[in-house]
């Protein structure tokens, strides 16, 4: 099997959605003031999420809603929920981070980075496996639930919570949030319309997809590299690890949790991946508000500068040579 | 001219926060204030930017709002509320403005 | 006929374009922060201009210059400089507005929207219902001239309209208005360069067109569910009725001119569109300038909010319907 | 560092009258200012954001003009008569800089 | 609230010289600035705007920086250096802060 | 041959890139509003960076490297280097800039201009005339020297350079760059990832390019007519002059360069066309920097204003016909 993991890992290395994030990643590094403006970052996103999100859709409206869509999204929230408690004390362990800057790293590995998800569908299609068009919806349903617990692990130790006035309107700001409301949408849509609809705004969604990909990961690579740059000293060797093996411990969780509902190979490999990847946009918001005091360069670092790199190049193909392995 | 005098009040915060400190000015009876987008900065949380950023997470806004003298303490109470456990900057400046009936 | 109308809306309703502008609609009023950059979706209207622009120029080059276009143009501009008396007049029946305000809303009836243009080219090409390419030029033609309607309408009551000093150049800024110049543009350069030109970037503006449109209307939806949020109490019952019993009547005096003039049943039923339809850009910036006084929020919301929602969703199928039944 | 005593005067006023203001500016003799963009703000007009808008009616603009305190006068007289139908804020707050022989 | 003076610096320079203005301020000791946007201009060098422009040659930006009085020297100090040869101003005010002991 | 270019430069001039070009003037001289948001203009050129690069390494990547590669990147820097020295002499003899001003504009046309390099390959490949891939990287290459002459000149007349804390990182910005980073890092990924790779992304970076260079030069167009609009006075007739003579005599060096060094003829004319193009993003930017007391209204004013329109009206298709001419 390592010899597979190895083979994918190079393709995966080489192709064009890698080496951009890297361009991106030494450009910033080197102090090139290549940058892409906020608002294009923001369209790009915008624009994944509308285009995964109705695909997955249509994949449903095409296929029927498969018997295992209520358990695959029952074990998505649990897993989210469960999660943040075991980073938690995987930090407690491996760093020495103070409670509440561990409980909000805890909450971003709980939830999940939809670029890396849609990193993982692309690897998948390009090898011709097939999966689970609802895994999209699993996705937004596994972003909010890790928050909940990151801010419960944090008030559990007296920690400086948010007071009321601020968490009131807190939920409804996590579940309301922008990517959420654009994918389920997106889904929502591509359900109701169908093959039919997909016809319509096919050569926008499907075709230059893989392009606009790579711009946004050159971004994302800009980003990371700028981060890690300023977040010297930030990331100590204990902090680097964890943004390693936490990832591998939640990919066997997603592992476990998709040969129990019963997903198919791809279905099983998206799942891990999710487990696997980091919030870096709805968890870092939320915990600015309600838990200012944890420092946002730790979970901001670790999330974009050291598990959405490692995920991207070397998770996704493990995670799809354990899939292959143990799957149907 | 006739002009009268007032305090500009300026907030730098989190943009996460825009919306919980616009609604806490409001409810302290704050009439008007204007939002300015920001492009980064440094602090002792360290150097950010907002090029190439999705989340809002990493960015902040500055909220300038005129307001008479007498009405000054209710909105740096009601502010600071807000601000308290966050970072940011909340500064206030003498000025003198135009058709003070609007303040 | 009834059966077709209702077989149109409901088609119509379930198109991702109009879904996209549910939730966009939806996602505003339960104030999730889903939103789109002001740059990208000024991006995205300058595309859509390009593009509706070019191949109206496209069209024309092909088939030639029809006999009815000048005299299209000349229907298009009286309707515009007509339709604000008219919904001036209504206004002093349905509404409690006062004379400035009344102006304003009535200067938005007369002017067009280019997006409720397009959303009706894009269902008559998905009928299969071929129109005269020029009426992007008729669109172009009837931005301006409601705005002169609304501003006399607006003096003659002695109301405070902008000083000499202020309307100066107004003129020039509604004529050379963006929209106004790269519409125009677009379609002089489509006329010019003709098929030959369309097939060089035919793959940027044909294919990913309706994609792109759906994109916008999410915009719309949500800068149009802020607007109804944000105007509570603005919009009274009798503004409400205005603001679709206006569109229907200004679509029959569109019927009755495009029958007149002799156009086929898509251009007449493009002649209705524009007819109903409500600017909310140009209009809206001239407004700003020339009635200061006048409240935006009334008219803002009216022509976003009442008006462009009835149009896409029931108008456009009616217009059509009774285009198809009418028209030859 | 050698300061001399300015004044700073900060225009918050719609976007589409933004080339009317600054031209008004101009006439009267204003030799140098910077406009700000604005992202939103509340007034008795009620909320605005410009998140999504096209059209320029919906917005604001900031500019910001430092001048020397003979000249005020002129300043406030050319932007009042702009502003004075017009929703918008002016103020003026005393200010020091260097190189005043740039103003 | 408990308010302390400061003074309120603003300087207005070409968006290339930003990176060596701050990396000034920082070694002058400067803990915290802000960075905003600026959408077009006029100067002596003419009118500017940034609408569709690529390069950041045709470009400013806004820095602001809130510090303790004492301070300001060294910091008018550092910035006079990055700015003499080029365009751009500088202006300082006095304000007053919550939180002083952030400054 | 007279012929030749005339019968290519009517074609060009219809062409509607040229056109676009044209209208975003037109705009901005009769003092339209239209714009394009800086972000969106951004956005265009990194994905015209992105795609020209990536398609450049592909080809590279495909027929293999070319023995001349290095010496016409040699030959490249070399020009580079040494037409600001020519471009200063001329300055000298035609205009009374003083010698900064005359240096920094000097810098500007041994530098290259990626969109009018971008211009000329969508002329070539409209006539089915095949060029080096590694064309690109000569681009790149070309970009910087120019800068390094500019200072040189400058300093010489003892002229008030910047001192050594502001030169300080000025050579690192400038190889560095955005530009150069993003189009030799998207050459090199085409390089690697190869046919393979571009038909992952050829929807996305092929298709489309040609509409989006046409947004792309009407925005260029708008900048461009404010830019005229703004300097008024500052434009004499010499320097007029220079903007038009200089650009043919060092396509005419490029010319020389390209067939000792034994380009194919598209080779050639692309040289031609990068000697003969100034730029507009790298140099005006180290120009601030480094020589603050030259003014900018004069070198953009000349660059984007003057030599750019000539280049793409009249230029390149002289710069064709005299490659063809003496190409094999
Ligand atoms: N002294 C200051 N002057 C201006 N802006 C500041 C200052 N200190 C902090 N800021 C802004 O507030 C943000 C957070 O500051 P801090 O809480 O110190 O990390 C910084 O990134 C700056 O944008
Ligand atoms: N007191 C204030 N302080 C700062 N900005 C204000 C204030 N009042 C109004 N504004 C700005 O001016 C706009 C129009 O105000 P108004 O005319 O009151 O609707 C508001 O939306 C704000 O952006
Ligand atoms: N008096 C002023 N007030 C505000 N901004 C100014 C002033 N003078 C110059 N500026 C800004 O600084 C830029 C360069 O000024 P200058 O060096 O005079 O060309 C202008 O384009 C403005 O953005
Ligand atoms: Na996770
Ligand atoms: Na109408
Ligand atoms: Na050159």
């Amino acid at each position: 099997m390592l010899e597979t993991i190895l083979g994918l890992a190079a393709d995966n290395l080489l192709s064009p959605i890698i080496l951009f994030f890297v361009l991106g990643l030494a450009a910033a590094m080197l102090r090139s003031d290549l940058s892409v403006p906020e608002a294009i970052a923001k369209g790009l996103s915008i624009y994944l999420l509308f285009a995964i999100g109705y695909k997955g859709g249509v994949a449903v409206s095409d296929h029927g809603i498969d018997a295992t869509l209520l358990m695959t999204l029952t074990a998505g929230i649990v897993l989210s929920f469960v999660l943040p408690l075991i980073a938690f004390a995987l930090l407690g362990v491996m760093t020495r981070l103070n409670r509440t800057d561990a409980a909000a790293v805890a909450g971003h590995y709980g939830s999940i980075s939809i670029v890396t998800f849609v990193a993982a569908t692309s690897i998948l299609k390009s090898q011709g496996i097939l999966s689970e068009g609802y895994m999209v919806a699993v996705a937004a349903a596994m972003e909010a639930p890790a928050i909940l617990s990151a801010l419960w692990l944090a008030s559990r130790g007296g920690g400086n919570v948010a007071d009321s006035s601020e968490r009131e309107g807190l939920l409804r700001e996590i579940l309301l949030n922008g990517s959420i409301v654009l994918l389920v949408g997106s889904f929502l849509i591509g359900l109701v319309t169908g093959k039919e609809g997909l016809a319509e705004i096919e050569s926008f969604i499907v075709a230059p997809f893989k392009g606009v990909l790579c711009l946004f990961l050159l971004d994302m690579g800009l980003v990371a590299g700028r981060g890690l740059r300023n977040s010297r000293g930030t990331l100590t060797a204990g902090l680097i690890s964890f943004g390693i093996v936490m990832p591998v411990l939640s990919s066997l969780l997603g592992l476990a949790a998709g040969l129990l509902v019963g997903l198919s190979t791809g279905g099983v490999m998206l799942l891990m991946t999710l487990s696997a990847s980091a919030s870096y946009i709805a968890v870092p918001a939320a915990m600015r508000v309600a838990l200012p005091q944890a420092n946002p360069s730790v979970y901001l670092t670790m999330s974009l500068g050291v598990t959405f790199p490692f995920n991207l190049t070397l998770g996704i193909p493990l995670y799809l040579s354990l899939a292959s392995f143990f799957g149907n | 001219m006739e002009t009268n005098t007032a305090k500009r009040v300026e907030i730098i915060i989190e943009a996460p926060m825009e919306e919980r400190l616009t609604s806490a000015l409001e409810r302290a009876g704050v009439k008007g204030f204007t939002v300015l987008p920001v492009l980064g900065g440094t602090g002792r949380s360290g150097r950010w930017s907002r090029e190439g950023q999705v989340s809002r997470a990493g960015g902040m806004v500055a909220v300038i709002c005129i307001i008479r003298e007498e009405r000054l303490h209710d909105l740096l109470e009601a502010a600071f509320k807000v601000v308290k456990n966050h970072i940011g900057v909340v500064s206030v400046t003498d000025c003198q403005v135009l058709r003070a009936e609007r303040f």
